[in-house]
């Protein structure tokens, strides 16, 4: 296939040559796999979190700093629905649990698309082409937001159990793999295909680059732009929605605060994927994801800047990302 | 005298400018033509300096300027105008050339770094950027945004700019293009009178045959990134690959 | 005299710690209320809280506490919710001369270094809750690893929660950025601590905000560990429901102290509220009865000099008995709850069971201040 | 059905506080090559974004095929079955020649799925398209846009091309190319309106010619007409031909 | 002689003049015309905040660089003095050697993320400042033997700047003339000095290269400015105001931490009172200070009555509670940018602009 042909491979082995230096400095075998698979499956989850913004910050070029927002958002809408589905989180079988969650999962991507709808219409489409006023405008709509989460949801934290059967650990010899971590590997795996197929099969990857680059051109060529970017940015904020409920079951209780808080990481993630691309994204979130479990058990001082450290090394190497993808 | 010699540039594997040597003398003009592609904004850009060449050198008055960036080439005396208008867009027609002056030698005593003085008591430089306004007859349109100007009159002041910076070697790709019929000649005339202060180097790019003929006292060809061709107008227009490559079948039009 | 006594309540209406000063506002409200039988006058003057919201900035704090005392002369203050505004605030009442009680701000710094002698407080500080643990889990042959926020709050905790212990052997201390959401690594270094170690094996929690209990997700049981900690609010004893038996010491659960004040304030919380009073309920109630008990001994007189020589050494009654305003530095000498978590379908949190209350006198706690 | 595809009457466009077309009043006929001249400034391009909709006409009308396209948006009028090379040529940068053609080909799914006979005699017409098609379209030469520009408009068959300024730039064998271009286009049908300041260009085109100055069309007629009457060549456009 | 004070850059706008000329008359006298001590601490946080963004639209107004670490130079400024007072002690020696401190330390990274910023595209360096700022916060934060971590340092100043200081028995005008006036006069000479000497800035030749470079930096370089200089000079003179701002902080509040002056929220705040004010106009610093800090001190206080009269409305009233003043202000953030496109100033230069022309037409 064509579309093989033009990858640029080396990223991808960035992946494999973190964990592999590691390995020796970790030491035990058992650790380092727990640590390694630990890692992979926290940047799963960032790396969903962070697909939405890709999508909006990489195609569109609206720097929203509101995206926090819809991540919340999801968090909340989860705990509404799990809290009224009880007894199917509480059982311990399988099936039961995936139930539960499964209409969680859909009913706050329902939610965080139907917000999406009203921010682009209100707060994103008056800035379309001016990163500043992007950042101060979705700034707004984030605290207006977050201040709307608390008059419905009130302002103090709300515990979102993982579901019974999720928790708890596969052990692999002497190594535990969290069973909520394996989940968030497959959900994060399919976000990643279907965003690939839908971006790299069709047309509208193309269109919405073009678009940024060129609005009145695209649509002199009778495409109607408008229409596509409100359905970017409201698929960005679904993803942002389900990114919301992976976080929140991962972390088992929500905060208004908590969209926030990963702001700045899921800006560091797009920015070593190179702002838009949704494989770079992948890398460089499964990077953060390793670099905080390596440096967090090597040296937990050192932690808090393994991010930072991270994307500063990236960018010496490749000033645009890991796959840049437009000069902007 | 302006001299390149062996610039070379390469993208990936295309080679767009290969080897070109060549020296052009103050008091003449060279035409640049070639067919598109050719490598001619290209070749200008290497000279510069707004590619950095892969091979090759430049030199001005026997001064090394390869591996200068653009701005140091420009105090050197290089001065380009861009084939596709390159300006300041929210800025007045009046405050373009004023910076272009200010960039001169006895601009604002330290071009620009002067962080103490007031702009407006520099009254002189706005004097010398109205005089060039004056020469492309822009100076109705002094105080309107660029932006809001039709694309003739863009293409007059990107000439216009060129003026204000006075270097000893002028560079105009296309000056013409998309201008009309009663504007194109003030611009004509403006390089006709650059010609006969003798102490000029000029180098235009032109597709139109009939300008390039009257201006020229001497067409170097362009074709493939390779010099193919240097010399007497006549001579070259009538050479058999300016004829085939370039010109095609718009020879009995031409 | 019949002039109002003015008192401003500075807390965190908005920010981060919102829920948590919203508790004691409520309890200060209801200790106001029940301290002056439903008067709200004491010595013949009637009491008036000016609520002001520091938002949980200390500059903000430092401002509003000066424009309380100057601008609305106020004739003393209470609160507020973070320690870092408590910590900006504390020279302002020295500048002003007017008593500031703090409630319910733990550093130990504020009735430590930093206290000047109008600084009083009702709350705990950090010792008191590390050392009430220490005393909880504290047994021969049991084995101990830390794990706290590297920042001041969790090393004060972890250094008293250390000076404390007698019996038992701590293993290692543990610090993780405050910020940290993965704690995978952290957990697999105290395991390889851990799982050597004869015995009971424990890893003691000094930790706010985020969810560090993950970490028993990784199976923790195959090596025998045990997870303890201290108290806290109900939303985030939710959490504590996954650990039956957990171990530790609180500063108040409302089904823990039996006395009248704190039945008075759990039924009046439940009429309110239908709801149990929660943690900084109970202490915003404490500081409503210090308030009242001195300004009843001062006769309504709310000059500092009369406050602070009718408070040093007073002991009151609060919902969690009686507490004493230590003479050296002013901090309210109280009981805790030694507790054990067990799991009520009842109750959508776990549910502290009391073990035994750890009176004031078995707590050593240090004098900090250089008085 | 009416022999003329286009016609504008007393079209008036305002861009922000500027009044710039006063009355514009133009008709294209159907299957024939029109050509807007007029000096810098005259009104061209404005004319034609008025047309295309991406400025709105504050008075006036505007008919294409016997239906008043004067309040539809842009993509409503590209859709039907219009093309357009704005001045700036409107060149995707950051996209290939693949993909700038691509998506100038609506009806396209994929690459694979553009007409290839018509690929061929674009190729053919201009070469550079061909040999850059994987190419990003920035970084192209003058020229090389300006073909990729027309190329987009060809891609697939309209009914009506307006076109600004396409010759600018361009190498005297290209323009010969497009002269033929469009010949061939007009042989098929295709009605096609042209600004165009390169006058040997003009001529050998044009069938219908209109001139603009300060907003207005000051004389429409044929190109034969213009050709022939030296004076009236002097008095509207300041040259003799 | 005015018009060289404000380096030949009139208002343009008789209104525009007339509110700088309030906002200035306010402010000299704000201890007098608003006594209080809530009052006179936002007058010098505008003060303060006036020096803090007209600096920032230097660099984001006329230069084009949007950057996120200007709150980090604030800190600087503010730990300079915070921690020289809390180590040597309130001596004017050392605040004075803290002072410089901070200004080199601010020189050297404001040179080297000056420098940095042609390596990147513009907004990879937007984000990235983003990242090194979220890093320096949280380093101030960890190195809490130094800089008092979270809990940030209250400390002393020299015995003149205090409010126990009084240079007169009598109240002068009913407010008595205390160390804390003195402190705020010192505030106010600070201000009004660097916001004139940064209008000379912006109206020298310099200035103008900046707004060249912010239109097009490729043509800059083409016609002889070395862009690389010109940016990076913007962006150190931009970081020493900051600093010098944060200097300032920390005398009137005489506490510093990491919330205080190195958070993302006054980063935030400085974007908006830029936007709010006009960028590139240096005098939207001023009014745009003045108007959000008065929206962001009230407004709690003004809600508070509107939820008071809206009791009856269970909805509104919750909308309406002082609790959820933050939802007010992020409305804020969006009007301001729906309504003020070029902020207030230059709203009120366009009305002027177009009553002009009007007049001209007619006569
Ligand atoms: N930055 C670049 N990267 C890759 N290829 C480039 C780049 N710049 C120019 N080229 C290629 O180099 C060749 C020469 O381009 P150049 O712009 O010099 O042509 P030109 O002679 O000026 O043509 P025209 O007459 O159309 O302006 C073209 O084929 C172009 O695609
Ligand atoms: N965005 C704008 N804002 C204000 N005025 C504008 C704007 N664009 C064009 N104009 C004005 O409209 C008039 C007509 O411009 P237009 O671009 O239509 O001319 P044109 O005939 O295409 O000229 P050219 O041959 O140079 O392309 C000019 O006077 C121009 O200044
Ligand atoms: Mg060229
Ligand atoms: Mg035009």
């Amino acid at each position: 296939m064509k579309f093989f042909e033009d990858i640029d491979t080396r990223p991808l082995l960035l992946v494999p040559v973190l964990a592999l230096l590691a390995w020796p400095l970790i030491g035990s075998g058992s650790t380092w796999l727990t640590l390694t698979v630990a890692g992979l499956a926290m940047g799963m989850i960032i790396f969903i979190m962070a697909s939405g913004l890709t999508l909006v910050f990489g195609l569109m070029d609206v720097l929203n700093f509101g995206h926090g927002l819809f991540i919340a958002l999801g968090a909340f809408v989860a705990t509404s629905v799990l809290g009224a589905m009880g007894d199917w989180t509480g059982s311990g079988e399988w099936w039961r649990n995936m139930v539960a969650v499964l209409p969680a999962m859909v009913v706050a991507m329902a939610v965080a698309a139907a917000v999406g709808l009203a921010f682009e219409r209100f707060i994103v489409r008056p800035v379309y082409g001016q990163h500043l006023k992007q950042i101060l405008i979705t700034m707004g709509g984030m605290i207006i937001g977050e201040e709307l989460i608390k008059v419905i949801w009130g302002p103090q934290q709300i515990a979102l159990p993982l579901p019974e059967a999720m928790r708890g650990a596969v052990l692999v010899g002497d190594a535990a793999i969290e069973k909520y971590r394996l989940l968030a590997v497959a959900v994060g795996l399919a976000v990643f295909a279907a965003q690939m197929w839908v971006l790299g099969r069709t047309k509208i990857g193309l269109l919405i680059r073009a678009g940024v680059q060129d609005r009145e051109m695209v649509e002199s060529l009778g495409y109607r732009i408008r229409r596509l970017f409100v359905g970017v940015f409201v698929v960005g904020s679904a993803l942002a929605g389900l990114g919301g409920v992976m976080w929140g079951l991962y972390q088992q209780n929500v905060v208004p605060q908590m969209g926030a808080q990963v702001n700045v990481l899921i800006f560091i993630v797009i920015i070593i994927g190179g702002l838009g691309s949704t494989g770079g994204a992948l890398i460089g979130a499964l990077l953060v994801g390793l670099m905080a479990n390596y440096t967090g058990f090597l040296a937990p001082k050192l932690a808090l800047f393994s991010n930072i450290a991270l994307m500063a090394g990236i960018l010496l190497w490749r000033p645009q990302g890991v796959y840049p993808v437009a000069n902007r | 005298m302006l001299e390149t010699q062996n610039l070379t540039v390469r993208f990936g594997g295309h080679v767009a400018v290969n080897a070109v040597s060549c020296c052009f003398e103050p008091g003449t003009l060279t035409a640049i033509v070639g067919p598109n592609g050719a490598g001619k904004t290209t070749y200008f850009n290497l000279i510069s300096g707004q590619l950095p060449a892969t091979a090759g050198s430049v030199q001005l008055n026997g001064r090394e300027l390869t591996g200068l960036p653009a701005s140091a080439r420009t105090r050197a005396g290089l001065g380009r105008a861009f084939q596709l208008t390159n300006l300041f867009p929210n800025l007045s027609v009046l405050e373009n050339v004023r910076l272009a002056v200010q960039a001169t030698k006895d601009g604002a005593h330290r071009r620009g770094l002067n962080l103490w003085s007031i702009w407006s008591d520099h009254a002189q430089l706005t004097n010398r950027a109205l005089e060039i306004l004056q020469s492309v007859s822009m100076t109705a349109q002094q105080d309107s945004p660029v932006a809001s100007l039709p694309h003739g009159d863009q293409r007059k002041l990107e000439v216009a700019l060129l003026m204000a910076l006075e270097p000893s070697v002028y560079m105009f790709d296309e000056p013409t293009a998309g201008m009309s019929h009663d504007e194109a000649p003030v611009i004509l005339n403006l390089i006709r009178q650059l010609k006969k202060d003798k102490t000029k180097t000029i180098l235009l790019v032109e597709h139109k045959m009939d300008v390039v003929r009257e201006l020229a006292d001497r067409i170097i060809v362009l074709h493939n990134g390779n010099l193919v061709a240097d010399g007497e107008p006549g001579e070259v227009i009538a050479s058999p690959i300016v004829q085939e490559a370039y010109l095609g079948k718009a020879r009995e039009a031409a | 005299q019949g002039k109002d006594i003015k008192i401003a309540h500075i807390y965190s209406k908005t920010g981060p710690l919102e829920a948590y000063g919203k508790q004691t506002q409520t309890g200060l409200m209801m200790g106001l209320d029940y301290a002056t039988g439903g008067t709200m006058t004491v010595g013949g003057r009637k009491i008036v809280v000016i609520e002001k919201d520091d938002q949980g900035k200390p500059d903000l704090g430092k401002n509003l506490l000066a424009a309380a005392y100057g601008d609305d002369k106020v004739d003393l203050a209470v609160g507020p919710t973070a320690s870092p505004v408590a910590l900006a605030m504390l020279p302002v009442a020295e500048e002003y001369k007017k008593i500031l009680l703090v409630e319910p701000a733990v550093a130990d710094s504020i009735t430590g270094d930093k206290w000047n002698k109008y600084i009083f407080r009702t709350g705990r500080n950090s010792s008191q809750d590390a050392i009430a643990n220490a005393v909880a889990v504290d047994k021969d042959g049991v084995s101990i690893v830390t794990m706290a926020q590297d920042s001041a709050f969790g090393r004060d905790g972890v250094k008293a929660f250390k000076e404390a212990l007698k019996k038992s052997k701590l293993v290692h201390e543990e610090y993780l950025p405050p910020a940290t959401t993965d704690f995978t690594a952290g957990a697999q270094r105290m395991i390889d601590k851990l799982k050597g170690q004869p015995g009971r094996k424990i890893i003691f929690i000094i930790w706010a905000g985020g969810n560090p209990f993950k970490i028993a997700d990784m199976d923790l049981k195959r090596y025998g560990i045990e997870i303890a900690t201290g108290g806290n609010i109900l939303p985030a004893m939710v959490a504590y429901k996954q650990f039956p038996g957990m171990e530790g010491a609180a500063y108040y659960y409302f089904g823990m102290p039996k006395n009248p004040v704190n039945d008075a304030m759990v039924s009046m919380h439940y009429t309110q509220f239908k709801s149990p009073p929660d943690f900084f309920t109970a202490g915003g109630f404490s500081s409503a009865m210090a308030l009242v008990t001195a300004l009843k001994k001062t006769n309504g007189d709310t000059s500092a000099n009369k406050l602070i020589s009718a408070m040093e050494g007073m002991s009151f009654d609060t919902p969690k008995g009686k507490m004493t305003f230590r003479k050296e530095d002013h901090q309210a000498m109280q009981s805790m709850y030694h507790f054990k978590i067990k799991i009520d379908p009842a109750f959508a949190w776990g549910v502290p069971e009391l073990i035994r209350e750890i009176k004031p006198e078995e707590m050593n706690v240090p004098i900090r201040n250089k008085r | 059905m009416s022999t003329n595809l286009l016609t504008l009457e007393g079209v008036h466009t305002h861009i922000g506080a500027y009044h710039i077309l006063h009355g514009v009043d133009l008709v294209v006929p159907r299957g024939e090559l029109t050509l807007l001249l007029g000096r810098n400034g005259a009104g061209k391009t404005t004319t034609l974004r008025t047309i295309m909709g991406l400025w709105q006409a504050s008075q006036g009308r505007i008919t294409f095929a016997g239906e008043d396209i004067t309040r539809l948006n842009t993509p409503a009028i590209a859709q039907k079955n219009i093309a357009y090379v704005p001045e700036n040529m409107g060149i995707f940068s950051d996209l290939t020649v693949k993909e700038n053609m691509l998506l100038a080909a609506r009806n396209a799914k994929h690459a694979v799925q553009m007409d290839e006979a018509r690929l061929q005699w674009i190729f053919k017409l201009f070469p550079p398209v061909e040999k850059f098609w994987n190419h990003p379209a920035g970084k192209l030469s003058g020229g090389q846009k300006q073909m990729l520009a027309v190329s987009r408009a060809i891609v697939e068959p309209r009914d009506l091309l307006i076109i600004d300024e396409p010759s600018k730039g361009l190498a005297p064998a290209i323009i010969q190319n497009m002269i033929e271009a469009f010949e061939q286009l007009k042989a098929s049908g295709v009605t096609i309106l042209l600004v165009e300041q390169n006058i040997h260009f003009a001529q050998q085109l044009g069938d219908t010619v209109a001139v603009m100055d300060n907003g207005r069309v000051v004389h429409a007629g044929s190109m034969q007409t213009l050709a022939e009457d030296t004076a009236l060549q002097q008095s509207l456009l300041g040259l003799a031909l | 002689m005015f018009n060289r004070l404000i380096s030949n850059d009139q208002p343009r706008s008789r209104l525009l003049a007339a509110v700088l000329i309030v906002i200035l008359l306010g402010l000299a006298f704000a201890p007098f015309f608003f006594p209080g001590v809530k009052a006179l601490s936002v007058a010098a946080k505008v003060l303060i905040f006036v020096v803090l963004v007209a600096g920032f639209d230097l660099l984001l107004g006329y230069t084009g660089i949007v950057s996120f670490a200007h709150t980090m130079f604030f800190g600087i400024g503010a730990y300079g003095i915070a921690i020289s007072s809390n180590t040597w002690g309130p001596t004017w020696g050392a605040i004075g050697l803290g002072f410089a401190l901070s200004l080199a330390l601010t020189l050297v990274l404001s040179l080297a993320i000056g420098l940095f910023s042609l390596r990147v595209r513009a907004i990879f360096f937007a984000m990235i400042t983003l990242a090194v700022a979220a890093a320096f916060q949280t380093l101030a934060s960890q190195l809490s033997d130094f800089t008092g971590g979270e809990d940030g340092l209250s400390f002393k100043l020299p015995e003149l700047l205090l409010p126990s200081t009084e240079f007169s028995d009598e109240p002068f005008l009913g407010v008595s003339l205390d160390g804390r006036l003195l402190c705020y006069y010192l505030l106010f000479v600070l201000a009004v000095g660097m916001l004139l000497s940064l209008l000379r800035i912006v109206n020298s030749p310099f200035g103008r290269v900046l707004q060249a470079i912010r239109e097009n930096e490729f043509r800059a370089e083409a016609i002889g400015y070395r862009v690389v200089v010109y940016r990076t000079l913007s962006s150190v003179l931009s970081a020493l105001y900051a600093c010098v701002a944060g200097a300032m902080l920390a005398l009137w509040l005489r506490y510093n931490g990491p919330d205080t002056s190195l958070s993302f929220e006054i980063m935030m705040d400085v974007l908006l009172i830029v936007v709010i004010g006009g960028m590139g106009t240096i005098y939207g610093a001023a009014i745009g200070a003045v108007l959000f800090l008065l929206a962001q001190s009230y407004l709690q206080d003004l809600l508070r009555l509107a939820s008071e009269a809206s009791v009856a409305v269970p909805l509104l009233s919750s909308l309406l509670s002082p609790d959820r003043w933050l939802l007010w202000l992020g409305l804020l953030f969006v009007l301001s940018v729906y309504y003020f496109p070029t902020g207030v100033v230059g709203r009120l230069r366009a009305r002027a602009a177009l009553r002009a022309l009007a007049t001209s037409k007619q006569g």
